[in-house]
């Protein structure tokens, strides 16, 4: 025998997936909520998308090789989720320079500072989205009208969403049934015919997105169904006590970012709890916060806001919740 | 004089004696029996209460200075040299006055000695290697090459040579530490009398294994002939289990024991060139 | 000690802020522009000078016991006096800084200079402690202070250099901790070099 | 429903290539080499010394502790070293070499076929000729079944759990045990539950081995007490813990052993030793190997005599291929890769398997993304993820207070991490450390 | 409902480290273990809410009536320091166990801004004692809730590689902002 | 030791009592400057004491303070220092310039907590908003924002604070029409 042979320790057999794969499954995902955009919003999805994917990747690329003198690991996809993502809460008129700094903030201070994939504490896309919402709060909340198959850019008819409807007519005292005849039908919500973030609005197509996901083994059903539950009871009862005065819990599930929240970026590997019980309590805790911000906050949307605050709560969750061991509580039968 | 300087003086001063009256009465009555070493330190420290040394404040500091065996690492960021000096001082904590030791790696297996036999492909650790087999060459003793002993250096002292795949240690930054010695799950690595200029000279090979098998895995194996041990005229070389040991402490360096090595197993390092003798063959690449 | 570097070394060896991370709390709470972080590092400057100078004049008749409140009421007379003075002269500042200026005496690198140096050094030595570490002080919080202008509204010390508004967030709280942050990380890059 | 284990567990690509093809015997080597320690604990000591001659059977070194196991010569022939040699473990270790002359059995051995159905032997009779005849668990582990066999004072058996799981990918010796010596494995079970003095035995099947659940079914009828039951395809379901879990439904506490649960198992190969053992006196001197992978052109099962070295196995299945990258002594999960194929096949050898080149290498590691993926696989509900982290670091409080120490090795870590990275690897060095500080702390 | 405006408003929108710059150094000092930060936050809860009530009484029936208000930096501090002292010795002697659970942390306190800021803050608030009691322990609240939520990030981080240059205070820095930065969505609640 | 202590407060509160002394006067006309600095701006040239005649005008929640200017013993102007709870972040405090007959003169923001870079452009210096209400009379048109059905532009993203502004306006304006009999 020529070659040397190799030695190592067991195991010898490695399963399928890797992180490439699992990025690209949810890219793939990503999909169908991406062209209910390009159907409503046009060209600019095309370049909020190209931009914000192109200057994640780009960032990250600059920043490993050049600041921490590393190989760059652009190809593992994790970079292209960030920058797609990021895409998806940005209204698809919002400038170019603002796309930029956006992605910097989120693959700069969000991912690499802590030393990039998988070491961040708080969601990379969130944290640039919600970094643009407070230092930019003009042009980060006036959403292009969603008309199909639109051609130019920087669209002048911009309008307020559901959600901020729903939100500034309840502050001045007008009962939700006469603002409810201001926004899109329940049908219109569901395939994504309104006011909002590019990737948020197509209910429907989040929704296949997420069975993709589900099917792949990509996440588990755990953190999105107990957010989605946690909202869905919540406003349940808050609508239940003053139908006038609250939207319905279907209202507040097929608006704003939560259907994208609870399935794309709850879900974030890096960021979540890794036991159920962990993902019980973070789910809950984001629907919570959510709804809270909703309601009684200055924010018409509290997705973002509450998942950045419930990543915070992941370390002490992974420390104080452990998986019940193997042999740990006998009961035998 | 206006009345507010009048209440002003009255009320401060009276303020602050009744806060020292106060004080001094519970101080006396809730009086706890101490280590008074413990205030002499927290008087030298600079009591800004900070936090910056990681401990709730600067008398838990000081016990812990007080407790701890070894105070080098303890680290005030607001006090100055000379306050650690005084509590070094007041707690005799100072390192003894020790003979100066440096860290030696006893194994001389190049890859031109001691050629490779399979490829490790496991976790680049050495522990993970040495409890999985021998290694990738034949000697269950040689040096595995995945540099633990250089991750646990804390002074940059030691580095892995590319070429030889063997770590260095730079004498001047190694501090004895010991930290590399405990790493090594070979025990390769050992602390030996610091000599003048740094010259060095002992038995670069752990293997107890005989004489043939040894040889066989590593050209530069010791294979415990004992021709340095009859050679030595200060008794400074010991064989045992098929192995030479050559005692820093004992060894005036006087180099005879190094030529007769049939394997030049025995490393001299620092030394000014042989006259008559041409470079050795045994010497590595990073510690010409 | 040598002078010079007793003086120096507060500029990046050992910067109160951004180095022994010291006296935080007006370092951000202060900087949202280079005017009020210069303004504020002065304030801190003139209160541990003239601390200082107090302390190591009467070290020698301050018991031990009671050397900490000795020096907390020294300190917090200084900060009172600056607090008055700046109230009479220098209102709109004054009302700027609000709180932080009666802080300064909890400020513990204030404290720390007090202790860790004047109560143990000459009077000249001192002196040049407390100007160099306050300048220091100064100089980090004008530092931190000009890059949150620079990038939350485009300005520095007031000169709006591009028309319009910069990232708001760095005017506001999260923005100060990273821009604090990466200042940090920069000044250890510097000392290292 | 199948039965399993209810938390984790993988489904790795069987690869069971040689579970058609029938036992052959393996030819009696031209020299033997016998390490003096096959076993888990203390190495036995040899009693023959360089030039006896010695009969196939007849004892070459005697247990030397509590746990510890005889050895017995495989071969008959003439000692002609007794020296280190590298064995399967990777490391030089004393064995007894011999050069074989002929093939002459101990006059006390039966080496015919016939089935010995009956037994007449006390319990500790079976168990004191199961310690002379060196036996040890053929599962893996070569734990010496004697010591299993003896209850402690205050704890009682009541089940005795067969494994025949088989769990690893390729390995299929069991498969083959069980349909070919199904008659020698019941009397075997029957043996040991005599030694325990339980009424019941279970033995346990992986669902892919249809075949040998039907032929054990049907044998049992025969066997009081004796009852087979498929398991659901799952690693690892044949480890113990997992394998009582799954069977009886009790969960082995931590750091306890199965007895702790009132049950004992042991191995089919483990089961059919003793029944030679006992009823034939014949000691372990041989056991069932499944040589295979991909590229060799003769994969298959052999009965190979301990000593015999590995490369002569290769050798009889065909060669070692132009491809070949490494080689396991083992499973794919749990086997040790071996660093020269010049050692011996020893009691613990359940396979030999030969990997090609393009499967040998590991791939290139990533950071942890924190999936998660292998907390909700690690069958002893271990956070692996962390345990490596804090190995890593030294942070030995930690991965002792999240129980390293149950980890099992079982591998299904590493093998799920999409980031590829060596979970186990560290697990392993965490493990070590730890029992270290707690010996010490002990002392 | 005044008082949970009051808790809400400290806790979550105003957090008094997170939003209003008080009591930065134990949050960075103290905040590398979990148990240390708990044991922080209890002290400081201790602390601030006597101090608020001595303070409050100083400055309500002393230096307001006397026209003292300019003494307000002095004396509380004096005031703050002293009280600190005291309870710790207090304290050392009555029970060890509490002392070394909080009271170790308790020479913190006086160097503490967050202490004296709320203490000032009641006043310049103009609220009630009871107000005032309730502030101060709604500080200390949201105090304790962002130091833990920092100390279970680091010991996070402790497992983790840091780039070089982020290692230690820079990247606990960042963190801190974009702890702030979510916190930010609670603006406007209250 | 009690004696050191009664020895450094005595000396730390003699001195301070002496500063406190020496600066109360400049604080108290630094203060009256800055008012009168903003009274000045808002209300035409006077040359009376406008805050020797101020006078206090309970309303719910507060007080205003009105300044009548005068030039000439002849009513030029008011000068009203009002405020709203209901900003962003707290009250704000502003002085309106009204003229006798009710036209805004100019309007000055005494203080505010608002945010930097949002809620500050209510500042004269910082943007035009108040630009937007010189020279009109509240009783002559909506003084509400537009999505409150009014004529004034909110600052963009800042509805609160601009409604907050609007509201303080039209208080101090409502109180000048009720009680503003100072001729
Ligand atoms: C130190 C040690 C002591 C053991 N003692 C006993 C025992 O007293 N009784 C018993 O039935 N098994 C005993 N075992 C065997 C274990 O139960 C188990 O069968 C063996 O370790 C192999 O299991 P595995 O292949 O699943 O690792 C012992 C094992 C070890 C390592
Ligand atoms: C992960 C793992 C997988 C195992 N798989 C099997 C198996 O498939 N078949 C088997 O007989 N033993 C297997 N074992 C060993 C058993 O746990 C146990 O040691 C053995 O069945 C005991 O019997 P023995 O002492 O007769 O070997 C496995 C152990 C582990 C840790
Ligand atoms: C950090 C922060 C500061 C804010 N500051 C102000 C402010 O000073 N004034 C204000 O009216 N709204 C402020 N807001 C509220 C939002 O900008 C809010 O969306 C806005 O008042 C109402 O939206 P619109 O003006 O776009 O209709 C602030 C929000 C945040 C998150
Ligand atoms: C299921 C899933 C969800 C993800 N969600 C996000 C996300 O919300 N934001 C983001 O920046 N990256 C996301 N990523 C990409 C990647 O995990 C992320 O950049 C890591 O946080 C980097 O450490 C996701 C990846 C996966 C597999
Ligand atoms: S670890 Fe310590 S003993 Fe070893 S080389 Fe470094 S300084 Fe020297
Ligand atoms: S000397 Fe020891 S620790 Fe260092 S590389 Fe060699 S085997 Fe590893
Ligand atoms: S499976 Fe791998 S990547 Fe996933 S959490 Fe575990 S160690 Fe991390
Ligand atoms: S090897 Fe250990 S940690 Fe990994 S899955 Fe198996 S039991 Fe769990
Ligand atoms: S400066 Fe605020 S706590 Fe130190």
């Amino acid at each position: 025998m020529s070659k040397l042979i190799t030695v190592s320790p067991s195991p010898h057999m490695h399963g399928k997936d890797n992180v490439k794969k699992l990025m690209y499954w949810v890219i793939l995902a990503l999909l169908p909520a991406f062209l209910v955009s390009v159907i409503f919003f046009g060209i600019g999805a095309l370049i909020v998308t190209a931009v914000s994917i192109v200057a994640c990747v780009g960032f990250e690329y600059l920043i490993q090789k050049y600041l921490m003198k590393v190989k760059p690991t652009i190809s593992d996809g994790s970079a292209a989720v960030t920058g797609l993502l990021l895409a998806f809460n940005l209204p698809t008129n919002i400038p170019v320079w603002i796309i930029l700094i956006g992605a910097l903030v989120a693959i700069g201070v969000g991912k690499m500072s802590f030393g990039g994939l998988g070491n961040n504490p708080f969601n990379p896309a969130l944290v640039g989205r919600v970094f643009l919402l407070i230092s930019f709060p003009v042009q980060m909340t006036s959403w292009p009208e969603p008309v199909v198959s639109r051609t130019q850019y920087a669209d002048a008819v911009t309008g307020p969403t559901p959600l901020a409807i729903i939100k500034e007519g309840i502050s001045d005292g007008i009962p939700v049934s006469e603002l409810m005849g201001q926004i899109p039908g329940y049908f219109d919500l569901f395939i994504g015919r309104m006011h909002g973030s590019m990737g948020e609005i197509g209910a429907l197509a989040l929704i296949i997105g997420g069975i993709i996901l589900l099917a792949r083994k990509v996440i588990t059903w755990h953190i999105p169904v107990s957010i989605l539950a946690t909202i869905f009871v919540f406003t349940g009862i808050l609508w239940g006590a003053n139908p006038e005065a609250n939207a319905d819990p279907i209202f507040h599930i097929l608006t704003g970012g939560v259907l994208l929240g609870a399935i794309f970026m709850a879900t974030d590997y890096a960021t979540s709890p890794m036991t159920p019980k962990g993902m019980w309590i973070y789910g809950i805790g984001i629907g919570i916060i959510t709804v809270v911000i909703r309601i009684w906050g200055a924010y018409p949307e509290g997705v973002s806001f509450a998942i950045l605050i419930m990543n915070a709560f992941v370390p002490i969750l992974n420390k104080y919740i452990k998986p019940k061991r193997f042999g740990e509580e006998v009961q035998n039968g | 004089m206006s009345d507010v300087i009048v209440y002003s003086i009255v009320s401060l001063s009276l303020l602050g004696v009744l806060a020292a009256l106060i004080l001094y009465i519970i101080a006396q009555k809730f009086k706890v029996i101490e280590d008074p070493r413990i205030d002499l330190v927290e008087q030298e420290l600079p009591g800004a209460n900070c936090g910056g040394c990681a401990m709730p404040g600067c008398r838990a500091f000081a016990e812990q200075l007080v407790k701890a065996d070894d105070i080098s690492d303890l680290n005030c960021p607001v006090a100055t040299n000379e306050n650690m000096a005084a509590i070094a001082k007041i707690l005799g904590k100072e390192i003894a006055e020790k003979e100066p030791l440096v860290a030696v790696v006893r194994c001389n297996g190049t890859p031109e000695f001691r050629p490779k036999t399979n490829h490790y492909d496991g976790a680049s650790e050495c522990s993970i290697a040495h409890s999985l087999y021998v290694g990738e060459s034949g000697c269950p003793s040689g040096c595995l090459g995945l540099g633990d002993c250089v991750r646990v250096c804390n002074f940059d002292a030691i580095h892995m040579d590319e070429k030889t795949g063997l770590p260095v240690v730079i004498d001047d930054k190694c501090t004895a530490c010991n930290a590399c010695v405990v790493a090594c799950p070979r025990d390769i690595i050992e602390l030996r009398k610091k000599n003048k200029k740094d010259r060095k000279i002992f038995v670069s090979c752990i293997n107890e294994e005989k004489g043939g098998v040894a040889r066989k895995n590593c050209k530069v194996a010791c294979i415990g002939c004992g021709r340095c041990v009859k050679e030595c005229p200060f008794e400074a070389i010991t064989l045992e289990n098929n192995l030479a040991y050559i005692d820093p402490f004992k060894c005036r360096l006087c180099r005879k024991c190094a030529p007769v090595c049939p394997t030049n197993a025995i490393l001299e390092i620092n030394f000014p060139p042989r006259k008559e003798k041409k470079e050795k063959e045994g010497t590595p690449a990073g510690e010409k | 000690m040598n002078q010079a570097k007793n003086f120096t070394k507060g500029f990046v060896r050992e910067n109160p802020v951004f180095i022994l991370m010291l006296g935080l709390c007006p370092a951000l709470g202060t900087t949202t522009s280079a005017f009020n972080g210069f303004g504020m590092g002065m304030a801190t400057l003139f209160v541990v000078l003239m601390s200082n100078i107090v302390v190591s004049i009467f070290k020698d008749f301050i018991p031990n016991k009671v050397r900490i409140p000795s020096y907390i009421v020294i300190i917090a007379s200084f900060v009172t006096i600056t607090d008055l003075v700046m109230e009479a002269f220098m209102g709109a500042l004054h009302a700027e800084l609000g709180l932080f200026i009666p802080l300064i005496v909890v400020n513990c690198f204030v404290l720390g200079r007090a202790e860790a140096f004047a109560s143990k050094n000459t009077l000249f030595s001192s002196v040049v402690d407390g100007v160099g570490m306050g300048l220091a002080f100064t100089m980090a919080l004008t530092m931190l202070g000009a890059s949150r202008e620079l990038l939350g509204a485009n300005a520095i010390f007031g000169l709006q250099l591009i028309e319009g508004d910069g990232m708001l967030v760095f005017i506001l709280a999260p923005g100060a901790f990273i821009a604090l942050g990466y200042l940090i990380a920069l000044m250890n890059k510097l000392k290292k070099d | 429903m199948l039965k399993t284990f209810p938390k984790g567990g993988i489904h790795p690509a069987e690869y069971k290539i040689t579970a058609g093809k029938p036992i052959e015997v393996l030819p009696v080597p031209k020299t033997a080499i016998i390490p003096v320690s096959q076993h888990l604990g203390a190495p036995s000591t040899p009693v023959v010394k360089k030039g006896d001659t010695v009969k196939a059977g007849q004892l070459i070194a005697k247990s030397s502790a509590f746990v510890s196991a005889n050895i017995h010569s495989s071969v008959s022939g003439k000692v002609v070293k007794i020296d280190n040699v590298t064995d399967t473990s990777g490391y030089r270790k004393t064995s007894v070499i011999i050069e074989v002359e002929g093939d002459e059995w101990d006059e006390k051995i039966d080496t015919g076929k016939t089935l010995k159905k009956e037994f007449g032997l006390s319990g500790e009779e079976i168990i004191k000729k199961t310690e002379e005849a060196g036996i040890v668990g053929l599962g893996g582990a070569t734990f010496p079944s004697h010591i299993k066999l003896s209850v402690p004072k205050g704890k009682k058996a009541e089940v005795l759990i067969i494994n025949g799981a088989e769990c690893e990918p390729y390995l299929t010796s069991d498969h083959r045990l069980m349909l070919e010596k199904g008659d020698e494995l019941m009397v075997g079970t029957k043996l040991l539950m005599k030694a325990l003095g339980v009424e019941k035995a279970m033995i346990g099947i992986e669902n892919n081995k249809p075949d040998a659940v039907e032929h054990l079914t049907s044998l049992a009828v025969n066997y009081k007490g004796i009852s087979v039951h498929p398991l659901k395809v799952m690693y690892p379901q044949g480890a113990e813990k997992q394998l009582i879990k799954s069977l009886i439904n009790r969960e082995v506490p931590s750091g306890g052993l199965p007895i702790d649960v009132g049950t004992v198992v042991h191995n089919v190969g483990t089961a059919v030793a003793v029944y030679e053992a006992v009823q034939k006196n014949k000691p372990l001197v041989e056991r069932l190997v499944t040589i295979s992978g991909k590229s060799l052109k003769n994969p298959g099962n052999f009965m190979v005599r301990i000593g015999t070295p590995v490369s002569e196995l290769i050798e009889a299945a065909g060669g070692l291929p132009e491809d070949t990258g490494k080689v396991i002594n083992g499973g794919p999960m749990m086997g040790k890769a071996l660093n020269t194929i010049e050692v011996p096949v020893t009691k613990g050898t359940s396979g030999i398997l030969v990997f090609p080149e393009n499967e040998s290498k590991r791939e290139e590691v990533q950071n942890c993304i924190r999936c998660a993926r292998c907390v909700s696989i690690c069958p002893m509900a271990l956070e692996p993820y962390l345990l490596k982290a804090a190995s890593e670091r030294g942070m030995w409080e930690i991965v002792e207070n999240d129980k390293a120490l149950d980890c099992m090795e079982c591998g299904s870590c590493s093998y799920i991490c999409p980031s590829r990275l060596p979970l186990l690897d560290y697990i392993r060095l965490g493990k070590s450390n730890v029992s270290r500080i707690i010996r010490s702390r002990k002392q | 409902m005044e008082y949970i405006v009051i808790v809400i408003g400290a806790v979550l929108v105003n957090n008094i480290v997170l939003a209003q710059f008080l009591g930065l150094c134990p949050l960075f000092g103290v905040s590398s273990k979990i148990s240390t930060a708990a044991g922080m936050g209890g002290a400081v809860l201790f602390v601030m809410t006597v101090a608020s009530i001595v303070t409050y009484l100083l400055s309500n029936f002393l230096l307001e009536p006397f026209n003292l208000m300019y003494l307000q930096t002095i004396t509380y501090i004096l005031v703050i320091s002293s009280l600190v002292q005291m309870v710790e010795i207090i304290l050392k002697k009555v029970s060890p166990p509490l002392y070394q659970a909080l009271g170790i942390f308790l020479p913190l306190m006086t160097t503490n801004c967050a202490i004296l800021g709320v203490a000032i803050l009641v006043f310049q608030q103009d609220l009630t004692l009871l107000q005032g009691v309730v502030f101060a322990i709604a500080h200390s609240i949201g105090f304790t809730l962002a130091i833990i939520l920092l100390a279970g990030i680091r010991e996070h981080m402790d497992l983790l590689d840091i780039p070089k240059g982020m290692k230690g205070n820079p990247i606990i820095m960042v963190t801190a902002g974009l702890l702030a930065l979510a916190f930010m969505g609670f603006a406007g609640i209250v | 030791m009690v004696l050191t202590l009664f020895v450094v407060t005595l000396v730390a509160s003699t001195s301070l009592a002496l500063i406190y002394e020496v600066t109360k006067e400049p604080i108290r006309l630094a203060a009256l400057e800055r008012k009168n600095n903003a009274i000045m701006q808002v209300v035409p040239e006077f040359n009376n004491m406008p805050n020797e005649e101020e006078f206090t005008i309970e309303v719910p929640g507060g007080e205003l303070v009105l300044y009548p200017a005068r030039m000439d013993g002849e009513l030029v102007g008011v000068a009203i220092e009002t405020f709203t709870r209901r900003g962003y972040s707290g009250t704000i405090e502003l002085m309106v310039g009204l003229l006798p007959d009710g036209t805004i003169h100019g309007i000055e923001v005494l203080r505010h907590a608002e945010t930097p870079g949002l809620g500050d452009k209510i500042e004269t210096d910082k943007s035009d908003f108040y630009k937007q209400f010189v020279g009109r009379n509240p009783g002559d048109f909506t003084m509400k924002l537009r999505q409150d059905n009014g004529e004034i532009d909110g600052i963009t993203a800042t509805t609160i604070t601009s409604r907050a502004y609007c509201e303080a306006v039209q208080l101090a304006y409502d109180v000048f029409i009720e009680k503003g009999d100072l001729k």
